[in-house]
């Protein structure tokens, strides 16, 4: 009895903790300690080729390669983190509210999502950070405005779907109050479907930052940032091409990552309702 | 009731299951099951849920999913064994019975026709599949057919996708897909559980017509065991995947064998087993209906007509008195969930009076499975509607500890161990949801009470459990019941008084007795049948 | 009826939201166009001269007004940066209409990719019963949809360009000289794009299938002695494919916004490159139009896919 | 007069020049494809400002007098000229035969509408801003143009290279740019670029080579390198070092120094870097050595000041100031000294569009932290660096470049002037205002020298900014052209260029 309802270990989990663990791990680890310094430059070093010291080669100023990986793991993580819960928490409040209680409100929320929608993403990141200028904090915000409407949407639907549940209106009839009813009847009740989506969101970040970096509106140097080390090494695809090569693997690394440690969840969490 | 055997000399044997059994993952769900079916007979297979009769017939037809196993055993059909034990499934061989000489009707007529394809079209598509006719052939035969299954306006229903037709003509048409082809052995799933009362004496008046000009064999599937002594010739008795009795209906049913047999035919909500009334003289009223009316704004119109009100509920009054049990019965859609929104103001429109005697009174809800929160363990649910009541009423405030105890002592009141106390809703059955459910209603006491048809969902044994607990706690607490259900049996069997509903109105109200034996309605009586 | 002007009204509701919101930006954000065509060797009276000649000298609401006046009479301006032959500022229209075939045969090329490959995949992948080959095709999926397309298109560019050299990177050919050369040069950005999104609609519609395949009426087709490639293509797939056009839906969307990195990727002169550009020169009637034409695009291309939602699913078509 | 001869001698060398690699076998005819930056701001040659601009409408339009590859200005529209002893009156004789690629002569009238139009004497807007000075154009007869300033200055001279266009071309300058030089325009289509055809009239003899040039715009400088390897492009300038190098072996690569100075720009007023000391440090800080080595693979010019090194007024001696490597105790000392022992924060603005810039600056930040200062990049679009540092300067300190963008060292040295308009980093010395003034006033060439020296060597002694280098120009080209001269100004001369068997 006890052992049919425990949650069923599985392989995307199993695959998905490893390797969110690991580039996680590399992230922090990052921020105390790199075998090489991320900064410090050698001209004698310029463009060495993947080795036994340099496991990923180093770049145009000699700098090792997998230090600024680990180092811009950090900075696509912690910017990714900062994105999600930045929007998560905001669409959640935002959803929860208009999704609930409905009315003008709901309509207003509900145009300017759509036109959010519709206004490309990118333009509008384009335009956020022309308006606040780059940095770490800037992006942040930038990605975090526009990730929330997909949040929103997410979280309206649910609250709307909950809304009408039986049980939230037998707690209605029982005089639970309004906050209450939202936060602590019906969050806990979307936390899966809110889990999969921060995953998703997580990898839509990570993406976004560093196509940012890449268009050159992301974090700045001497900040390492993936996609920043992919778009600086795309004038050395041919005299070192480990130096696009590594950046755009750990980028694949930590969103494959993600979606698998989300499908694993998934997978998990259905095991539970089975 | 009874119902006369065919007895015809022609009758030969069309299914033989001998000792089947069948496991999933290792576990044996059906165990050496042997049942025969000869033309011209209906065989009902009665059992509680998950009893194993699904998994037997889903093994018949050969729609078994991929994880279940044949393990022992042997189908025989018109002679042809289609699947043994030690045999891997033949898919052509099946495909060869399947839909020409054997069909089966499903117990979900909502979903088990393809919402994107026309209802014409689904039925065609059997005849196409196993016969050369040609196109406007076929047209006239599923026309035909869907005439001959009680489907009037047969160009109509032809054309329409499966939402656009009632639940009942729906599974008309599943009806039309298994008997077009002539085929030799029906099965039928639980066809009727879904539907209303007055669709169901139908639907199986016309299974049994079907089967008396058609004399095939047909095998009926049901929980309701006197639906099965309306229809069955015989009935096989399942119990956790074992047989245990089989026999002639009436033999069954005057001279059950076996104990687990004689529970399920006791378990039934018969007018045979009246209320024991516990109503308690009082002139006291816990609830006055004043001329209630409820209507929906009616959103398909366009932005340039007015809003058209669409009523539910039309010109309602009635009182309930402490301690009595008034039900309410009629057909689907006839307005019972829309009152009972509106008396405890939860309804946007409505005109009248709702004056509540008591405070706060609470529901409970058909469904058990959604009623609960499923995020929160028993002793929270329970806890929960105690803290809101302190916050609202400084004088029913109480500390955890004492909510902790009351939340105790009310699960063991529901009958239910301390050990459910930590636990999640998924975690339980049924039977079990809804007896916290009612526990949380209960939890405040609130004095009154609507069910809205709170053990619908349930299983016999289980209906009766529950409707015993909520008499019993109604005593003890001196409660009022509104107690609603389509079901006039357990109607009966709760309550004191009787208000019968249609279209929105109340067309009959009055003493359970007088009710059921002198209707003044003809509607009451069609529910009577 | 209703649902088309409501529709409407959503469409120029956002619309206007969406061109206020552009205008506003550019009010605040530092940089005007003046000063970045004349960089930082102009006299002042030439500065002066200049913002009166584009008309920068009135009040920003009445730009906005006359604007807005002449894109409802279908004057879409004339671009503050780039000039024309003829003795006249481009106008908006032209620049853009040069521009557009570039982005727009991108999309549809990729679109094209996505649903040719990813519809049979999917369902060849939704009917494949081995556990291993479900494996394969799961992880496949999984990591090509972890690939972001500037990465991809670097990759592309690398393998493709520079070691198998199949392609010259950046040898973009217009599609005026040689369509043939074009679609061909097109064809590189447009698998960077497509590939990811290839992968997601698979798994997508594969998913899609096996929900519905859990479904009764499947049960019901099967009794009926349909095949399964009967119940497959017959009953499934069409059922199936309705979350999924409108997840095609949103991956136009997405296109069109991955294309703006991708044509930065692959130097293609569309109209991502041109929106960078001239965001990046404060061309302010450029960037005006070319979001409006985007967010037009992207609304209705959901207003399309609400319409195929109304037509393959007689549900909705009922309840409206 | 010494310019005019100088002209003389140096069209004479360019003569030479072109006999020996004539003798190499140049082919008439052939058309190639030029890769550029960015896109034409303007085809009217006197609006246009941008330097991308310039060097291609090099090609289609002269003035009376234009540039050559060695920094002189020789004759061109104008057969020759003189300027009167109080530096007032400029008087040119057209040379014969120059005809405009529509097919008539170039006349008086054309040259007074196009000098009169650029003075802003037409319209009241001037459209190049040293031409404010002049007061009137006569014609004195059909081959003699008289000009009359109102202030003598010596480089107004270099001024002259203004287009000449047909007289009331103006208003169609934009859609039908017709000038005098070796190209003629056949089409522009923006973001994708010009095509020029050659001008079969072009009163230089034998010039130019090609049939059709065609300015392409690559998106960036990583694209270029791969439409250079794809064929797509022939020739493309402004390459990197890692580029260059990549390029070696299949195509001719050749650089010279730009006319580009670059330069950590600090904000004299902002509050740590108006103390002179601090600024000192800054310099000492620096080593240029290893920015050169990494940024411009050892091909750039090292400069204390803000002089070209090909410009005639330059003053090498400046370099020993600083030194060209880090001297970390000695910036360490100023900055102990300036009271900023422990260093402080330093927000260096980038305009992110130059990559060069960029990477400079990650190389002086980790050579900033090595005395103590904390320096951050900002990298910041075109648009934002213009408003905000340029004409805002609200900015803390800055890696740019500013360009000579004609021959005149006043053009590099007159922004340092406390109230000059384009005295971006607020560098306020009486002393050099003084002697600008001095200078602008002498016609005397020798004094003239000195005093650009004495003014250059203010700017490096008062640490105005830290000057860090004439970066290379390096310019790959097919192996099968030739010709191909560098000029210390933007230009790209195709007149040149041709095919070699
Ligand atoms: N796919 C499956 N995997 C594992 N066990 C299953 C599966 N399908 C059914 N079972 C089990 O087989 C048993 C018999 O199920 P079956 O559906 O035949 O019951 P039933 O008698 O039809 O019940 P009901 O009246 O609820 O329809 C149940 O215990 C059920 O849990
Ligand atoms: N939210 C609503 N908007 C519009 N019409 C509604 C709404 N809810 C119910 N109705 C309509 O009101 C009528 C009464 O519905 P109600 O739910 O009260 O029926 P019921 O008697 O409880 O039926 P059932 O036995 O099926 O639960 C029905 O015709 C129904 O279609
Ligand atoms: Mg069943
Ligand atoms: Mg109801």
């Amino acid at each position: 009895m006890e052992n049919k309802k425990r949650k069923k270990w599985n392989g995307y989990l199993a695959a998905g903790l490893f390797m969110t663990g690991l580039a996680v791990f590399l992230g922090i680890l990052g921020y105390f300690w790199t075998p090489y310094s991320t900064t410090a430059m050698s001209a004698a070093e310029k463009f060495t080729a993947p080795s036994m010291h340099h496991i990923f080669g180093t770049d145009n100023f000699g700098r090792d390669i997998f230090s600024r990986v680990m180092q811009g793991l950090g900075t696509t993580l912690v910017i990714s983190t900062s994105v999600v819960l930045f929007s998560a928490v905001a669409g959640v409040l935002l959803g929860a509210f208009t999704g609930y209680f409905g009315g003008i409100l709901d309509e207003i929320l509900m145009r300017i999502t759509d036109a959010v929608n519709g206004f490309p993403s990118i333009l509008l990141t384009l335009v956020i950070i022309s308006l606040l200028g780059k940095g770490r904090q800037n992006v942040i915000i930038a990605l975090g405005i526009v990730f929330i409407p997909s949040f929103v949407r997410i979280v309206r639907g649910e609250f709307l779907r909950l809304r009408d549940a039986d049980y939230i209106k037998r707690a209605r009839l029982m005089g639970v109050g309004r906050l209450r009813i939202l936060f602590i009847h019906i969050l806990p009740n979307i936390f899966s479907v809110l889990l999969v989506s921060v995953m998703i969101g997580f990898n839509n970040a990570i993406l976004a930052e560093s196509g940012m970096s890449y268009l050159g509106i992301g974090v700045q140097a001497p900040d390492a940032s993936l996609g920043m080390m992919l778009s600086d090494a795309q004038g050395y695809l041919q005299t070192a091409p480990w130096y696009a090569l590594f950046p755009g693997l750990a980028i694949v690394w930590i969103v494959l990552g993600f979606s698998l440690l989300g499908e694993g969840i998934r997978k998990w969490d259905g095991s539970r309702a089975e | 009731m009874k119902v006369e055997q065919q007895k015809d000399s022609k009758q030969k044997k069309i299914v033989q299951i001998e000792d089947l059994s069948v496991s999933f993952d290792g576990m044996e769900v059906v165990k050496h099951v042997n049942i025969e079916v000869n033309s011209g007979e209906i065989v009902g297979i009665v059992g509680e849920s998950g009893s194993g009769k699904s998994i037997t017939s889903l093994t018949l037809m050969g729609l078994l999913s991929k994880q279940a196993q044949v393990t022992s055993g042997k189908i025989i059909v018109d002679g042809e064994v289609l699947r043994e034990a030690d045999r891997p499934f033949d898919e052509r061989l099946y495909r060869r019975f399947q839909g020409s000489r054997m069909s089966m009707i499903f117990q979900e007529p909502m979903t088990s026709l393809n919402p994107t394809k026309k209802a014409g079209v689904q039925v065609d598509e059997i005849v196409r599949l196993h016969t050369d006719l040609e196109k406007e052939k076929r047209y006239e035969k599923v026309l035909e057919t869907f005439q001959a299954v009680g489907l009037k306006d047969a160009k109509k229903v032809y054309d329409s996708y499966p939402h656009q037709l009632s639940g009942g003509m729906r599974q008309r048409v599943m009806i039309a897909m298994a008997v077009i082809l002539h085929p030799d052995l029906i099965i039928a799933d639980e066809p009727t559980t879904a539907l209303d009362v007055t669709i169901q004496t139908q639907i199986v008046e016309l299974l049994k017509d079907i089967n008396k000009s058609e004399q095939n064999a047909m095998l009926f599937i049901t929980h309701d065991l006197n639906l099965a002594r309306r229809i069955c010739h015989k009935v096989v008795v399942m119990k956790d995947g074992v047989v245990v009795e089989a026999d002639e209906t009436e033999k069954i049913f005057m001279h059950p064998k076996e104990a687990y047999t004689r529970n399920l035919i006791e378990a039934v909500p018969s007018r045979l087993k009246p209320r024991i009334s516990v109503k308690k003289e009082s002139n006291t009223k816990v609830l006055t209906v004043k001329d209630l009316s409820v209507y929906y704004e009616d959103r398909t119109n366009s932005i340039f007509k007015k809003k058209e009100k669409q009523y539910a509920v039309e010109h309602v009054s009635f009182d309930v008195y402490e301690g009595e049990s008034l039900g309410l019965v009629g057909e689907s859609g006839c307005g019972k969930t829309s009152l009972s929104k509106a008396i405890l103001g939860m309804q946007e429109h409505m005109s009248g009076e709702v004056s509540c005697h008591v405070s706060r009174p609470q529901m409970i809800f058909q469904d058990p499975y959604s009623s609960l929160n499923p995020s929160k363990t028993i002793g929270w649910l329970l806890m929960e509607p105690l803290r809101a009541a302190g916050i609202l009423d400084k004088k029913c405030a109480m500390s955890k500890a004492d909510r902790k105890a009351a939340a105790y002592d009310m699960l063991a009141r529901v009958g239910m161990d301390e050990k459910y106390f930590h636990r999640l809703p998924s975690e339980l059955s049924g039977g079990q949801r809804q007896r916290i459910s009612i526990a949380q209603a209960l939890i405040t006491n609130p004095g009154f009470i609507i069910a809205d048809e709170p053990v619908s969902a349930l299983d016999v044994t289980i209906q009766a459990q529950i409707m015993e607990l909520l008499q019993k706690l109604q005593e003890e607490m001196n409660l009022s019941y509104l107690f609603i259900s389509h079901d006039i049996n357990v109607v009966y069997h709760m309550c004191d008084r009787i208000m019968v509903m249609k279209d929105g109105r109340m067309i009959e109200i009055g003493e359970t007795e007088d009710i059921f034996h002198d209707p003044k309605e003809a509607y009451t009586k069609s529910l009577l049948v | 009826m209703k649902f088309l002007i409501k529709k409407i009204c959503t469409l120029i509701m956002t619309l206007f939201l969406v061109s206020v919101a552009a205008f506003l930006a550019f009010q605040v954000i530092p940089g005007d166009v003046v000063r970045s065509i004349l960089g930082t060797e102009a006299t002042p009276e030439r500065e002066a001269q200049l913002r009166e000649e584009l008309g920068l000298d009135k009040p920003p609401v009445e730009r906005y007004i006359s604007w807005a006046d002449d894109v409802l009479h279908g004057d879409f301006g004339v671009s503050y940066r780039y000039s024309k032959n003829m003795n006249e500022m481009m106008p908006v229209k032209e620049l853009i209409g040069d521009k557009l075939p570039v982005t727009l045969y991108l999309a549809v090329l990729s679109f094209v990719m996505i649903v040719l490959v990813s519809i049979p995949l999917g369902v060849l992948w939704a009917k494949c019963g081995s556990r291993f080959l479900d494996a394969v095709f799961g992880v496949l999926t999984q990591v090509t949809m972890a690939v972001p397309s500037f990465f991809l298109g670097i990759l592309v560019t690398y393998l493709c360009g520079i070691v198998l050299k199949w392609f010259v990177p950046g040898g973009y050919i217009s599609y005026q000289e040689n369509m043939t050369g074009f679609l061909a040069y097109l064809l590189f950005p447009a698998i960077s794009i497509a590939l990811p999104k290839i992968a997601m609609t698979a798994r997508f519609l594969r998913n899609s299938m096996l929900t519905e395949m859990k479904l009764d009426y499947v049960r019901t087709a099967y009794s009926k002695g349909c095949s399964k490639n009967q119940v497959m293509f017959g009953h499934v797939l069409k059922n199936a494919m309705m979350p999924v056009i409108t997840f095609l839906g949103m991956m136009i969307a997405e296109i069109l916004a991955g294309s703006i990195v991708v044509e930065q990727v692959f130097a293609l002169p569309g109209i991502g490159r041109l929106l960078i550009s001239s965001v990046g020169t404060r061309d302010l009637p450029v960037v005006e139009i070319l979001i409006l034409y985007i967010t037009f695009v992207v609304i209705f291309v959901y207003f399309i896919v609400d319409i195929l939602y109304r037509v393959i699913d007689p549900r909705i078509r009922k309840s409206e | 007069d010494g310019t005019g001869e100088s002209s003389e001698d140096t069209s004479s060398k360019e003569q030479n020049v072109q006999e020996t690699e004539i003798s190499e076998g140049p082919v008439y005819g052939g058309s190639v494809v030029v890769g550029i930056q960015q896109d034409i701001d303007s085809l009217d040659p006197h609006k246009a400002t941008a330097a991308g601009t310039k060097e291609i409408l090099f090609n289609v339009f002269e003035g009376l007098v234009k540039p050559d590859e060695n920094g002189n200005l020789i004759c061109a529209v104008a057969s020759d000229y003189s300027i009167s002893d109080d530096g007032l009156v400029y008087t040119f004789t057209l040379r014969d035969g120059v005809k405009f690629h529509n097919g008539n002569d170039v006349t008086c009238e054309d040259v007074k509408y196009s000098l009169e139009r650029a003075a802003g004497l037409l319209d009241g807007t001037p459209l190049v801003a040293t031409l404010q000075t002049i007061q009137s154009v006569d014609i004195l007869d059909d081959k003699t143009v008289q000009v009359t300033v109102d202030t003598p200055n010596t480089e107004l001279i270099y001024s002259f290279v203004t287009a000449i266009i047909p007289a009331g071309s103006g208003e169609d300058a934009e859609a039908n740019p017709v000038g005098t030089g070796p190209f003629s325009f056949v089409s522009y289509t923006p973001q994708e670029g010009i095509v020029l055809a050659k001008n079969e009239n072009y009163w230089q003899e034998g010039l130019p080579y090609l049939d059709e040039v065609d300015f392409k715009i690559v998106g960036s400088a990583d694209t270029a390198l791969l439409e250079l390897q794809g064929g797509s492009i022939d020739i493309y300038a402004y390459l990197t070092d890692s580029q260059a190098n990549e390029l070696k072996d299949s195509f001719n690569v050749i650089s010279s120094p730009s006319n580009v100075v670059q330069a950590l720009f600090l904000n004299n007023d902002y509050e740590p870097l108006s103390d002179v000391k601090v600024r000192q440090a800054i310099c000492y800080a620096l080593d240029k050595d290893m920015v050169n080595e990494f940024v411009a693979g050892g091909n750039g010019t090292l400069i204390s000041s803000a002089m070209l090194p090909t410009l005639k007024y330059y003053y090498e001696d400046l370099n020993d100031l600083y030194g060209t490597s880090a001297n970390v105790e000695k910036a360490k000392e100023l900055l102990t000294e300036a009271g900023y022992a422990d260093g402080f924060d330093l927000a260096i603005a980038v305009p992110s569009v130059y990559e060069f810039h960029m990477q400079t600056a990650e190389v002086v930040v980790e050579q900033l932290k090595a005395v103590g200062i904390n320096a951050t990049i900002d990298a910041v679009e075109w648009n934002t660096w213009l408003e905000d540092v340029y004409t805002n300067r609200e900015y803390q300190a800055t890696i740019s470049g500013i360009t000579c963008s004609d021959l005149t060292p006043g053009y590099l040295l007159n922004r340092f002037q406390t109230d000059s308009k384009k005295n971006f980093v607020n560098f306020k010395s009486t002393e050099y205002d003084e002697l600008w003034k001095a200078t602008q006033a002498t016609q005397d060439a020798a004094e003239k020298a000195a005093d650009y020296k004495k003014l250059q060597t203010i700017l490096a002694d008062e640490a105005a900014s830290a000057f860090i280098q004439v970066p290379a120009n390096t310019t790959a080209f097919n192996k099968n052209l030739a010709g191909y001269k560098f000029y210390p100004i933007y230009v790209q001369d195709m007149s040149t260029v041709y095919f070699v068997k």
